[in-house]
């Protein structure tokens, strides 16, 4: 009942079979169908961050008992687009002291591989762009390109502070990637694959009737991991209390001080498409994605992905609202320090944990 | 300590020192105010702040008067330890050159203190490390605080 | 007394160093975003490390001391609300209690009681503000809608009922109080202090106690005892050094001697502890504002002050502890209608300039934490 | 005309010849060191290439690869700390400044 | 028709990947340099995962771009001057350099066209991940681990020039 994957796999065919009668080959038809699927995932990313905004902007209202925006539409719900057109229409600002064309090609460079990223994601049953056999390692690799665009940022503005973000920002990326990728690992060593989706559909059933098979309760290491993956998901999208980067107070805004209007927003749909990146990747990695526990009941598995998606992104909102901000250099001890050991700690100790099992 | 043991240990040790009466009619707070010659500020203040029954230790505020013959400046100190206050007041008679000895070296904090009677009433202070003008514009001409300064119109008058 | 240590002999060794030529340059202000106002920092650094920084000011000067000698006295009370912004209460108070020095009147006992509940009130108000922007300087911004735009809008409604106004008070009048507080106001008072012991606690979970705030702030921009006193600090950053000093106890003015409240005072001078001061200050500025609730009777709100009246000749200085510091207010009266001459010390430009030698060989992100924590007003500091 | 294995090795010969060219006539030592990576690449390429089209269904030259990219991570970082750490002794990162023997 | 349109894709990323390397060499900005040489190498990424190779060309991507190139441009940020981009960045023996190189890719491209002409392939992509992973630990165990070897060295050797002068000991 309302699953979307076997509608969506029904119109695909219909539409590759009306391609090849009107003349289109079997190949051409296959390119046009992957087309529209993509179009259909970049319009949904570039969606998601309005959601976002609209909800960091309510949640964080709620927090700091104020109302949030409330003139805009009903409960103000148009806010965000209202913004949007705003940021479409503003000057685009580009400096003097520049270096034009890696200043204009920033923004850019930070927001494509968003996009790409989200080609193994397991919306829900029969929801997945494409099911790549290295979906996790693939999302992995191609998010770190990102971080080039920050040093871009960095670069391009001609700007001390830009300088200093960027450079601060990029080091924190580059960091904070290394346990965010071990805290996975015991994820692929309990389920011997990086498809996403099979990880999610791995996760099915019950332990003793009542607690779901999700990543998450398996004892120690799966909590583990959880909270790895979230503390550094938190610092590789910038977000308080790991929003060095852009510690307005200190350095002004960053690397994007020197952006305005559309390039500024490409660095803002950046950062929540992340967002919701890493929710939706902790949510099948964890959780169980689509599938799992109460999926083969009446919830269309696809608003139960979404569902523990959005949860997780309410975290990292939660965290933001609540946190001061750490220092640069604790910020880079608690990465080496901590987070590193413990995420090493934790791949030896589900190696013990599957050995024991065999 | 009271007013007058404190006037009396200045005394034993500057005994041309005296206290600045209150005139008649006038109205005064309760502290002790103790006239100095601009030569002899420096070794009293250092009697001042080191000697232990004296201890003044705290410099609450420098500033200074335009009496339009003459200028004075005001030390107020007080003692964190024995709780005694005590105003000193330098009387500059030459009005084309006022000069105090800077106390920034005994006090730190008459650092930006001497930097602001400087910028505002034209007293220089010898021996300060950084005497520039602090509140004004560096180009600034004249000194406003002064009873015959006359404000220039500026582009924004 | 806590202070009986044995005093040195020579002056602290504290002057700012010359820059050296080698390092960054960092101008931080006067269009930064956590600089509290228009203040130039002008920071060299060799490598992290912060080797010279001078505070640069002046932007925001309007000679409140010049504009005073062309004014009769009850006209300046108005100057006075500008200066320090945040607290412009304890502002007039003690420009009045200057004043009143010289007329020698007496304050009605209502009208001081009615002084001191507006200026403890105005003490939380400022605090508020202090650690709403405090908590953003360390990139919590929770705190400051919270502080700022929850508890301070309530005091501030408390005042615009008992003075009409929001921000710049002109409440606290030589010989009394503007007027007295209508009715039902001393109730709504109470109310807001009962619950503002709760919000305080809050604060406490939110921020005071926070791992990462502790970690930012605890050990950072620590000032020793004989720095602060040679510096001239007054208020909560002296008094987080562990100086037990403050104008209510050490010299008492209003009826604060018959107030029962106890002094916070820190250790080792850090952030954090400056920060502390000033949420315990919180606490015990509630305590008094209960006994002054309890203490307070009706009657007159105004001595007998004529509509127009000379101040004899002579000087005075008056001065109280206000949210920042030893404010005082010394005034040279020749028996015109005008001041001859009024000095202000006031505590934020004074403070100001330990920055001086406090930021010297800390980490440059530690100088916004430090500079939050001095908490200057920049109105206060160029007048 | 359909893909086959002289394409991709010209393709990195090119790649490779670029890679020379630039290592040996860069002034800047950060330039050199983007040579030799290109070099490295070029490498790579043939050695997926290989294993593509003569020896399908196996794997050998691809791990051979990932030693590659493991030994040209190990040869940056070394590389580029030496940089660095030229550049805070005599301030220039130019070849033919780094002449003296000692630090 | 799927080999048609490899070879066109793989047309287009051998012209990408040759501009990009030409910038390399030549642009006038490191900064450039490095930025066109992170795109050369995700240009390269896309060669190996058209030839079958996802795990490697996934492994390049992370490897490469998310880790060396970065640590270059920081390196590059941190040692580049103002007036850096007025020099100029080829030395004198330029003209040389291009008939050597000129020469070496003459003789390469002869030889592969004389002996790898005409071999094609034309197997559906696998997975390789799994093989590559049984291979390493498996059968190269012992390069493996001297690899691991290697990285460890070269870390230690990195941290030691990082540090200053008066730290070593």
């Amino acid at each position: 009942m309302f699953e979307l994957g076997p509608i969506f796999s029904r119109a695909f065919q219909v539409l590759q079979s009306w391609g090849i009668g009107h003349g289109l080959s079997p190949l051409g038809a296959w390119i046009l169908s992957k087309a529209i699927q993509a179009g259909i995932v970049v319009l949904l990313v570039s969606l998601v961050p309005i959601v976002l905004v609209y909800a960091e902007r309510k949640v964080s209202a709620f927090m700091q008992a104020r109302l949030g925006p409330m003139n805009v539409g009903p409960y103000g719900i148009l806010q965000t687009l209202a913004d949007g057109v705003k940021l479409f229409f503003k000057e685009d600002i580009i400096p003097v002291g520049s270096d034009r064309l890696v200043h204009i090609l920033a923004p850019m460079v930070v927001v494509s591989p968003v996009f790409v990223c989200f080609a193994p994601v397991p919306f829900g049953k029969g929801l997945v762009p494409i099911d790549l056999d290295i979906g996790v390692l693939f999302i992995f690799a191609i998010s770190g390109i990102s971080t080039i665009g920050v040093l871009m940022a960095g670069w391009g503005s001609g700007n001390k502070f830009s300088m200093l973000g960027g450079l601060r920002g990029a080091a924190q990326l580059v960091s904070y990637e290394i346990p965010r990728v071990l805290s996975v690992v015991p994820v692929l060593m309990f389920y011997g694959t990086q498809s996403l989706r099979s990880i999610a559909a791995a996760q099915q059933g019950l332990w003793h009737g009542f607690l779901p098979r999700w990543f998450i309760f398996y004892p120690v290491v799966g909590q583990l991991a959880f909270i790895i993956f979230l503390i550094a998901s938190v610092a590789e999208t910038n977000r308080t209390p790991f929003d060095i980067p852009e510690a307005e107070s200190e350095l002004v805004a960053g690397f994007h001080t020197e952006f305005s209007g559309l390039k500024f927003a490409l660095f803002f749909l950046a950062e929540y498409a992340y967002t919701f990146l890493a929710s939706a990747m902790a949510a099948a990695l964890f959780f169980g994605g689509g599938d799992g526990y109460s999926a083969g009941g009446w919830i269309p598995s696809w608003f139960w992905f979404l569902g523990k998606t959005f949860a997780i992104v309410f975290m990292f909102l939660w965290f933001r609202w609540t946190f001061p901000r750490l220092r640069v250099d604790r910020l880079m001890q608690f990465c080496w320090k901590f987070l590193l050991p413990w995420s090493l700690v934790n791949v030896g100790l589900a190696g013990l944990m599957i050995l024991l099992r065999k | 300590m009271t007013a007058q043991e404190l006037l009396a240990s200045i005394q034993a040790k500057f005994p041309q020192l005296q206290e600045i009466p209150k005139i008649q009619g006038q109205v005064r707070g309760d502290e002790l105010y103790v006239a100095v010659p601009a030569a002899q500020l420096v070794d009293l203040c250092r009697y001042l702040r080191f000697d232990p029954p004296l201890s003044f230790d705290f410099l609450s505020f420098v500033t200074s008067i335009d009496w339009k013959t003459h200028f004075e400046v005001v030390y107020y100190f007080v003692s964190t330890l024995h709780k005694h206050k005590l105003v000193l007041k330098v009387k500059l008679d030459d009005r084309s050159n006022p000069e105090v000895p800077t106390l920034s070296t005994l006090w730190p904090t008459a650092d930006w203190q001497e930097r602001e009677v400087y910028d505002l009433m034209g007293i220089r202070f010898p021996g300060h490390y950084n005497l520039r003008r602090i509140l004004l514009p560096d180009d600034w001409e004249g000194y406003p605080l002064r009873k015959d300064y006359v404000a220039k119109p500026d582009r924004y008058d | 007394m806590t202070n009986d240590t044995s005093l040195p002999t020579t002056a602290p060794e504290v002057f700012p160093q010359q820059a050296p030529d080698q390092g960054m340059f960092i101008s931080l202000g006067p269009q930064h975003p956590s600089t509290h106002g228009v203040l130039r920092v002008a920071i060299t650094t060799d490598g992290e490390i912060v080797t010279s920084a001078q505070p640069d000011l002046g932007y925001l000067h309007r000679a409140t001391e010049k504009l005073a000698e062309k004014r009769t006295y009850p006209q300046i009370i108005v100057l006075t609300d500008r200066l320090d912004y945040l607290a412009a209460m304890t502002n007039n108070w003690s420009y009045c209690l200057a004043v009143e020095k010289l007329l020698g009147v007496a304050i009605p006992e209502r009208a001081d009681y009615l002084r001191m509940i507006a200026g403890e009130l105005q003490r939380i108000a400022s605090h508020c503000v202090f650690l709403g922007t405090y908590g953003i300087d360390i990139g919590a911004f929770t705190p400051f809608l919270v502080a700022f735009g929850r508890e301070r809008e309530r005091i501030l409604d408390l005042f615009e009922e008992i003075c009409g106004a929001r921000l710049t008070y002109n409440y606290i009048r030589i010989g009394g109080v503007m007027a007295d507080s209508p009715e039902g106001w001393e109730a709504k008072v109470r109310q807001f202090v009962k619950e503002m012991y709760g919000r305080l606690d809050e604060y406490d979970t939110l921020l005071t106690y926070n791992p990462i705030f502790i970690d930012r702030t605890k050990n950072i921009g620590n000032m020793s005892q004989e720095m602060a006193i040679a510096w001239g600090l007054t208020g909560p950053n002296l008094r987080a050094t562990g100086f037990k000093a403050d104008v209510r106890k050490d010299d008492p003015y209003g009826l604060y001697a018959r107030m029962k409240f106890d002094i916070p005072v820190g250790r080792q001078g850090d952030c954090w502890e400056r920060y502390w001061v000033r949420v315990q200050e919180m606490r015990e500025s509630l305590k008094i504002i209960e006994q002054a609730l309890n203490a307070v009777q009706p009657g007159e709100t105004m001595g007998k002050i004529p509509k127009t009246f000379r101040v004899p000749a002579g000087e005075g200085y008056g001065h109280l502890e206000a949210p920042r510091g030893d404010l005082g207010f010394y005034i040279v009266s020749d028996g015109s209608p005008s001041p001859y001459r009024m000095h202000i010390r006031a505590p934020s430009f004074i403070n100001l300039q330990v920055l001086q030698v406090l930021l010297k060989d800390w980490k440059v992100s530690d100088v916004i934490a430090i500079l939050g924590s001095i908490d200057i007003v920049l109105g206060e500091v160029d007048r | 005309m359909i893909l086959s294995l002289h394409h991709v090795l010209m393709l990195s010969a090119i790649v490779f010849g670029i890679g020379v060219y630039g290592a040996l006539t860069r002034r800047n030592v950060l330039g050199i060191l983007m040579s030799i990576e290109l070099m490295f690449n070029a490498a790579s390429l043939n050695l997926v290439a290989f294993n593509h089209f003569l020896h399908p269904g196996e794997v050998r030259g691809q791990a051979i690869v990932i030693f590659v990219i493991t030994l040209a991570a190990a040869e940056a970082v070394v590389g580029l700390s030496l940089v660095l750490s030229i550049y805070r002794n005599i301030k220039s990162v130019y070849t033919e400044k780094m002449n003296l023997l000692h630090g | 028709m799927e080999q048609t349109l490899a070879t066109l894709i793989f047309a287009g990323l051998a012209v990408l990947l040759i501009g990009l390397s030409l910038v390399v060499v030549t642009s006038r900005s490191v900064f450039r340099g490095a930025i066109a040489l992170t795109a050369a190498l995700g240009v390269v990424a896309g060669i190996f995962a058209l030839l079958g190779a996802d795990f490697v060309a996934a492994s390049q991507l992370l490897i490469y771009v998310g880790g060396i190139m970065i640590i270059m441009l920081f390196v590059i940020m941190l040692s580049q001057r103002p007036q850096d981009h007025l020099d100029r960045q080829t030395n004198d023996q330029w003209v040389w350099g291009v008939l050597f190189s000129l020469a070496i890719v003459c003789a390469l491209i002869l030889q592969f066209r004389a002996v790898y002409r005409g071999v094609f392939a034309d197997t559906v992509a696998v997975p390789t991940t799994a093989a590559i992973g049984r291979l390493l630990l498996g059968e190269m165990v012992v390069p493996f681990e001297a690899v691991s070897l290697v990285l460890l060295a070269a870390l230690v050797g990195a941290v030691y020039f990082g540090l200053e002068k008066g730290e070593r000991r």
